[in-house]
């Protein structure tokens, strides 16, 4: 039993390696923090990390087929304005609005998937391009930052069970007793983890994953074994719009307007890139998984936090964040330094 | 949250109202000394660095020195949610006031009820939100647009010009400070009884893609009667000087080597106005904020006049600098505010020596 | 003797890619109930027959009946579904993949529509049973495993499809001697339940013990279809061909030996090697033998520096050597032919000109540029001294055949006038002819004072080409065989380390 | 199918750009004809000035190409060209370009390290050394004031013409044929291929995989290094950012040239045309104040279309 869990965390250690590094930055975090480890201060780090925690996963799926999605960025920005536009009017229209901007971002992803499928082009330059026109569409949308998004869909959204309770005035306004064990649990948190979860959950134990991961650990093997990679491929990208478009939503809803932003959107999409490396899947496919992702996003985010908590030189700030992720990158790296047969440094 | 309150307001001649119709807003005051932090997002160009400069220079400024306890400067990116996360950070930390150039006009409903809730004082500046919800502080965008084409019209008709093509080059797409200044230079072309066709190009607000875009413009329309540009206009210049093109009315930035090319070549021809937004516009921001925290009165939205020069104002080592680069933004001092600190002395010095 | 029921026909089956004609108007059928085992040079078609058969490729022309009704597959999918598996020469195992996962690929037990991983692990426990290969974790990713415990996995993957008609192409390459026991037990036993079994291989004395009957292709043709045992080996092998083989060893030659070369002791790395002692003299050939996963391939590429951390002392022409890198060895030297041609040894879609050149650009530019004079001539020497079957040296290496890629990888090394060149299993996969073509090349290579370390999977070879064999267990050497005493009895005995056991 | 099928498949992407170029031109030139009358776009001082302005696009390209042949790729572009122009104004004087050009030389010798050594992604390794370099320089301008004007050799490189070329395009063809011969002349250039094919089966063929893979990303760096050199001198100083407008672009060069982004494939002289491409249809597209959603748009619908017209990964 010990062996076999030892074998398991040595086939994860990518993962396993995020988390430590991920729990060791949160805990200093939140013991430096004046009001560390407070519903506050868990609601404005999980506010933070909700759409790049989107976008990473959006990211992940593509990677684990060995494939790059450069218009996640580009996704969740089309989606942020389209929901700006939509995701208005009564309850049952806004729910209307939120499921049009997924399924916007989920045909993106789709098309994403059928150019490169059927077109045979290589995913990390179809979606470059791809994410080029995401961006303009997203810009015929909203020519400049706007939208009315509700208000109180904002406000219960981004804050603690409590508050949405409250918002929404059921449970007794928060105060109802069965509530009082989630009532401190960030709303964000519970959206991500309901999603993923929901979505990742059922979707890995299909063929269709089984044929993402083993399209990216070997593409013929995959052939030759007779998956239906089309189908795999174009679900990846499918899913990955979809994700991509769930950080378009969360945005629209937490600044209550869409900005069809470039620079945000490449931003978005480097990051995610960086968040997939840090929570332990590799890039070249087949191993890891979006859970890690999410926590590497967490870890991408909680090395800014300190810039708050700590005196450093504002000028400086860029060059330690930098340095940080150089770092953070290369920790993993270690392990080929004890790698005994240099020919596995190939694969 | 803040009352809404009648005027006048505190030390008009710094904190001016907007317009008449602005309100005013009062703090409940508070003693001193405060913490204050300031939220910028982008971070890699010279704008963004004096500005940082120079708050780190006002907070050590006799002046305000005393009113501060604790002062922190953090960047955050292009990313609204890193943005908002910052600002909510700090209102949880206890900060009395918040600075902040917002990476999008829109998107802070949240925090400004946070800030409200907490009694923190959130001020926007440089680019503001579309709200009136929160103080803020900008220079008049419009009228800077409207400022821009009153000049070169003005010096077309001097020069007995009635009708051309005029390029506009215009900022970052999809950004309100780039919308309003279009705003105010068509407006004022449009109302003109010149013979004007507008051909605009997109320069980013920066030299090296204002220089290609003006200078394409000028290989594919041939001659221009004025060239309007926002921003990048060292490189408006340059594209002008390589391709050959007379020299004809400008507008611009304040760069310095935008004014270091008008004084120069004025004899020559060219003519130019001169108006930037100004890196010291953080500094009456931040005295702003303490001003609130002590309970003043305060106006919604702040003014900061427009610190103009037309090419036959400059004068070297008042309004410009010909011994220093051409990046560094020439306006930062505000005397009326009490702000002294200079262009030169920001970006000449090392951060020591100034304190 | 069988029930002779024809359950695949294929009717002037053609296919071609681009201009070669991989298989020319092919007629032919295999029974249910039977072993059929098909034999060829390389690049005779085989793969592609199969590959036809199982849906990979579509037949440029032809029509294939699958239990006397027309079928065309598109995918495997299909071909699997009419109950035809196929267990390919490229393995087909996904390495990221757990071993469960890889058996149960494309039909997991599920649950409410979800794989049940729960199950879906016994299962994977009672088939890795079924071919005695308990040592397995059913959740240790391929990755983990040997190359010959991967095609136990791979066989067991096609196992569980309940296959009509199995088809094994050269399936059993890599594996023990053990293993291949458990496979002839299986084979023969579905053989008894009514499936027919379409076997590949090169190595003839598998083919005899498992067939009932053969099918002989060359140059893309169906030659002949027979029973086992209606034709001799030479006839047979004579078929394959074309022409007759004499001896399929070259002589031995009792030249006296040179200097030592390479000379090896207490060679160490990891688990794999645990004191290494050889020495290999100018003008030599030495073999290695053992059973798989002794540390052949181990010692083979760490004398070459693939390795970090190999500690022992070696000499190379008298002087201390220390594998520190491929290159540095190069340099010196050593020379390797590694074991997967198409993953080590070549860049496939490189042309074959590129290939060769690849180790040797220092020698033909000047100055730092490739001197196209000089490089093409050393091309069209490599080309010629192997007899490499080429149309034109600026193809893709990829459209050669098997054989001809694999004197591609030697005569890349032969350029560079290496003193020691080591080979690991240089003939897996290669036809007769081929074969007897390179070891002609290493007698004459050790003729010309070069030495051979030569690992081999095939004992025939190794006592019918070595002028001594080293007999490698658990990472040592434990026997060193010559002369007379160098039987295939004596090899395996010591293989199974028999005798040190008894001394010990 | 069958009329696109010329001698070598792999000119077709070289002939699909070229004809592609000609036709950005072509409406271009109908736009400027209607709107105004004149044709300027086929003239030489037109054409000459894009092809000046296209160098330290095709700068940047050529040096990306040498990355993505291996299979990898540099996103560290964009702040290695800002440092080595902000580093050559600050030197000035007859170091300034050794300075840039050394600014290059470490970028690429980190990037490599981390890449063949360190072994992390190149996508990540590099995107995290741009986030370095703006960092320094962030810092750099932050606390030493450096000066930002370009040495004369630099505006005469990027400026200056020389019997009406400009000389910007000879710094170009010269960096064009050092790299169009390491590449097709060179045992370095085809060990470039070789790693960017199976760096694996490269290694034991005794190629000394690493130094390849530095010797790309210093070639990469340097050609950054350059550009920014060049950039800084045509518009006579050196300024924050001033190339992250490059990195997209260069990628795109690369490949509608019709190399293969996962390395291994792809000649420089479609590098050459891909980088013109993009330079004259940014031009026409600014001539035609195309507003910045449809340019997206369009930017989109020619890769896309492009490479569904080179037909690339036919096998299987
Ligand atoms: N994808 C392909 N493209 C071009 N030619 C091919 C391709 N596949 C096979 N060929 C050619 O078809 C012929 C038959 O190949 P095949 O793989 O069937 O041979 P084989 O008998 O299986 O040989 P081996 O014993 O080496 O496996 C060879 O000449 C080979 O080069
Ligand atoms: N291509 C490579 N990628 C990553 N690591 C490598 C590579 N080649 C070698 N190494 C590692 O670098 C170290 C030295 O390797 P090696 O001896 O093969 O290279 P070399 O060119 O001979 O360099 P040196 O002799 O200076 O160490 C070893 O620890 C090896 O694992
Ligand atoms: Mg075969
Ligand atoms: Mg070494």
């Amino acid at each position: 039993m010990m062996h076999k869990a030892k074998a398991a965390v040595l086939r994860n250690r990518g993962f396993t390696g995020a988390f430590i590094l991920f729990a060791v930055l949160f805990i200093t975090y939140q013991s430096m923090h004046p009001r560390g480890f407070s519903t506050a201060v868990l609601v404005q780090n999980s506010n933070e990390v909700v759409a790049l925690a989107f976008v990473a996963i959006a990211q992940t799926i593509p990677v684990l087929m060995g494939g790059l999605d450069l218009s996640v960025g580009a996704v969740m920005t089309l989606t942020n304005t389209v929901a700006s536009h939509v995701v208005t009017g009564t309850p049952l229209q806004m729910l209307l609005g939120a499921l049009l901007t997924l399924a916007t971002g989920t045909a993106f992803g789709a098309m994403n998937g059928v150019i490169i499928v059927y077109g045979r082009i290589q995913p990390i330059i179809a979606t470059l391009a791809t994410g080029a026109i995401a961006i303009g569409l997203a810009l015929i949308l909203r020519p400049s930052p706007g939208g009315d998004i509700d208000g109180d869909l904002n406000w219960a959204a981004t804050n603690a069970v409590f508050d949405l309770a409250e918002t929404y005035g059921f449970a007794d306004d928060g105060n109802a007793a069965w509530i009082q064990p989630f009532v401190n649990i960030p709303v964000p948190l519970i959206i991500l983890l309901v999603i993923v979860l929901g979505v990742w959950l059922p979707f890995k134990r299909t063929v269709t994953c089984r044929t993402i991961y083993a399209i990216g650990s070997a593409e013929s093997a995959a052939h030759l074994s007779g998956l239906p990679i089309a189908r795999a491929k174009i679900a990846a990208f499918t899913l990955s719009g979809f994700f991509a478009s769930c950080g378009g939503l969360y945005l629209a809803v937490q600044t209550s307007s869409g900005n069809a932003d470039i620079t945000q959107a490449g931003t978005y999409t480097l990051n995610s890139i960086a968040s997939v490396v840090l929570g332990g899947t590799s890039l070249m496919g087949g191993s890891g998984g979006p859970i890690g992702s999410m926590i590497g996003a967490f870890i991408l985010r909680i090395i800014s936090f300190f810039f708050r908590i700590l005196s450093i030189d504002p000028l400086l700030q860029p060059l330690i964040e930098g340095v940080v992720l150089l770092v953070a990158v290369s920790l993993g790296a270690l392990r080929t330094f004890r790698v005994k047969n240099k020919l596995e440094l190939f694969r | 949250g803040p009352e809404i309150v009648e005027g006048p307001g505190v030390d008009p001649a710094c904190f001016a109202p907007w317009s008449d119709e602005t309100s005013f807003m009062q703090w409940e005051a508070r003693e001193g000394p405060f913490r204050i932090a300031v939220v910028n997002g982008f971070v890699g160009n010279t704008w963004r660095i004096q500005m940082i400069k120079t708050a780190k220079a006002f907070a050590e400024d006799p002046s305000i020195a005393d009113q501060i306890s604790e002062f922190k400067v953090v960047s955050t990116g292009t990313d609204a949610p890193a943005q908002l996360g910052a600002i909510e950070d700090f209102i949880n930390q206890g900060y009395d006031a918040i600075i902040t150039i917002a990476v999008s006009p829109d998107g802070f409903d949240r925090v400004i009820r946070l800030a409200d809730r907490n009694d923190v004082v959130l001020v926007p500046f440089d680019n503001v939100l579309d709200t009136d919800k929160v103080m803020q502080i900008n220079e008049d965008q419009l009228a800077m647009g409207r400022m821009y084409s009153e000049f070169v019209l003005g010096e077309l008709d001097a020069n007995g010009v009635t009708g051309g093509k005029i390029l506009e080059v215009r900022g970052l797409p999809g950004n309100s400070v780039d919308r309003d200044r279009s705003i105010g230079i068509n407006e004022v072309i449009d109302a003109h009884d010149g013979d004007w066709e507008m051909v605009s190009v997109v320069g980013m607000w920066d030299d090296g893609s204002t220089q290609k875009v003006v200078a394409d413009a000028i290989a594919v329309h041939g001659e221009f009667a004025a060239i309007v540009a926002q921003g990048g206009t060292n490189g408006m210049i340059q594209a002008i000087q390589d391709s050959g093109h007379p020299w004809v009315p400008v507008s611009g930035e304040a760069e310095n080597g935008f004014r270091k090319a008008l004084s120069e070549y004025s004899d020559d021809g060219l003519a130019g106005i001169s108006i930037g937004q100004s890196p010291g516009l953080v500094a009456i921001a931040m005295k702003a904020a303490v001003s609130a925290l002590e309970g003043n009165v305060m106006p919604q939205l702040i003014s900061v006049p427009l610190p103009v020069a037309t090419h036959d104002e400059l004068e070297d080592g008042k309004n410009f600098w010909s011994d220093l680069p051409d990046n560094f933004f020439t306006v930062n001092e505000f005397p009326p505010c009490g702000v002294n600190i200079s262009g030169p002395d920001i970006m000449a010095q090392d951060e020591t020596d100034l304190n | 003797m069988n029930t002779s029921t024809e359950i695949v026909q294929l009717h002037g089956v053609s296919r071609f890619f681009g201009g070669v004609t991989a298989l020319d108007k092919v007629d032919f059928s295999c029974r249910a109930g039977s072993i059929h085992g098909i034999l060829g040079e390389n690049g005779a078609g085989k793969s592609t027959l199969i590959k036809i058969l199982s849906g990979v490729l579509e037949p440029s022309e032809g029509q294939i009946a699958f239990d006397g009704r027309a079928v065309s597959y598109r995918s495997t999918a299909e071909a699997t579904e009419d109950g035809i598996v196929c267990i390919f020469q490229e393995l087909s195992l996904v390495p990221d993949l757990s071993v469960a996962e890889n058996i149960f690929i494309n039909n997991p037990p599920r649950r409410f529509g979800m794989i049940d991983t729960r199950k879906q692990r016994q299962m994977a426990k009672d088939i890795l049973a079924r071919i005695k290969c308990e040592d397995v974790d059913p959740d240790a990713t391929i990755r983990e495993l040997s190359l010959s415990r991967r095609q136990m996995i791979e066989i067991a993957k096609a196992l569980i499809k309940n296959p009509r008609v199995l088809i094994l192409d050269e399936a059993t390459s890599a594996l023990t001697s053990n293993d291949v026991q458990t496979v002839y037990e299986l084979m023969a036993d579905l053989r008894a339940k009514g499936v027919a079994c379409i076997f590949i291989s090169h190595r003839m004395q598998e083919v005899d013990v498992l067939c009932d009957r053969l099918s002989v292709f060359r140059n893309g043709q169906h030659i002949k279809t027979f029973d086992k045992g209606a034709l001799r080996e030479a006839e047979i092998v004579q078929l394959m061909i074309g022409r007759e083989i004499k001896a399929q060893f070259p002589p031995k030659r009792c030249k006296a030996l040179g200097e030592t070369t390479l000379s090896v002791s207490d060679l160490r790395w990891e688990d794999s090697l645990n004191g290494v002692d050889i020495e290999v003299r100018a003008g030599e050939i030495v073999g290695l033998g053992g059973l798989d996963g002794q540390g052949h391939k181990e010692l083979l590429l760490g004398l070459f520096g693939a390795f970090r951390g190999v500690a022992g002392a070696a000499t190379l022409k008298g002087h201390p050597f220390k594998p520190a890198s491929p290159a540095r060895s190069k340099q010196q030297g050593l020379a390797l032919v590694p074991e997967d041609r198409k993953t080590e040894g070549l860049m496939l879609e490189m042309s074959i000109g590129d290939n060769l050149l690849l180790p040797n650009y220092a020698g033909v530019s000047t100055a730092g540029v490739i001197d196209s004079a000089k490089a093409g001539a050393a091309i069209k020497k490599a080309i010629a001294l192997l007899q490499i079957k080429v149309g034109s040296a600026d193809d893709p290496v990829e459209t050669l055949s098997g054989g001809n890629q694999q004197k591609v990888v030697i005569a890349k090394w032969l350029m560079l006038n290496p003193d020691v060149i080591l080979l690991n299993d240089p003939t897996r996969g290669i036809d007769v002819g081929t074969k007897q073509e390179i070891y002609l090349l290493m007698r004459d290579l050790v003729a010309a004072g070069k030495s051979v370390l030569f690992y081999s999977t095939d004992y025939a070879e190794l006592i019918g080409c070595c002028d001594r064999v080293c007999v490698m267990y658990d990472g040592r050497i434990v026997s060193e065989l010559e002369g007379d005493a160098l039987t295939e009895e004596a090899i395996v005995a010591a293989s199974l380390n028999i005798h040190k056991d008894a001394v010990a | 199918m069958k009329t696109l099928r010329f001698a070598n498949p792999s000119d077709r992407p070289l002939l699909i750009s070229l004809v592609t170029t000609l036709a950005i031109l072509l409406v271009g030139t109908g736009y400027t004809l209607s709107t105004q009358g004149t044709a300027p776009l086929f003239t030489p001082s037109y054409l000459l000035q894009q092809l000046q302005i296209g160098s330290f696009l095709g700068i940047c390209a050529a040096g990306m190409m040498m990355v993505v042949l291996l299979g990898h790729i540099d996103l560290s572009i964009p702040w290695t060209m800002t440092a080595a122009a902000m580093m050559a104004t600050t030197v000035g004087g007859v170091w300034a370009i050794p300075a840039g050009l050394s600014v290059g030389l470490a970028v690429g010798l980190l990037n490599g390290f981390g890449v063949s050594v360190l072994r992390i992604p190149s996508m990540i390794f590099t995107l995290g050394v741009d986030s370095v370099l703006r960092g320094l320089m962030v810092a750099h301008t932050g606390g030493f004031a450096p000066q930002t004007e370009a040495s004369p050799l630099m505006r005469f490189l990027a400026a200056d013409t020389i019997l009406g070329i400009p000389v910007a395009i000879f710094v170009w063809a010269f960096v064009s044929v050092v790299i169009a011969t390491i590449l097709a002349r060179t045992g370095f250039g085809k060990s470039i291929y070789a790693v960017g094919v199976k760096e694996g089966a490269a290694y034991l063929s005794g190629i000394r995989t690493r130094r390849v893979i530095v010797g790309s990303f210093v070639a990469s760096s340097l050609c950054a290094a350059t550009a920014g050199i060049l950039l800084a001198g045509y518009s006579a100083k050196a300024y924050q950012d001033m190339g992250t407008p490059y990195l997209l672009p260069a990628i795109a060069a690369v490949v509608l040239g019709g190399t293969h982004i996962l390395g291994g494939r792809g000649r420089y002289l479609g590098t050459l045309i891909g980088a013109t491409l993009i330079v004259f249809l940014n031009s026409v597209l600014s001539i035609m104040q195309m507003p910045e959603s449809y340019r997206q748009i369009i930017y989109g619908v020619v890769i896309v279309t492009m490479l569904l017209a080179y037909g690339r990964n036919k096998q299987n």
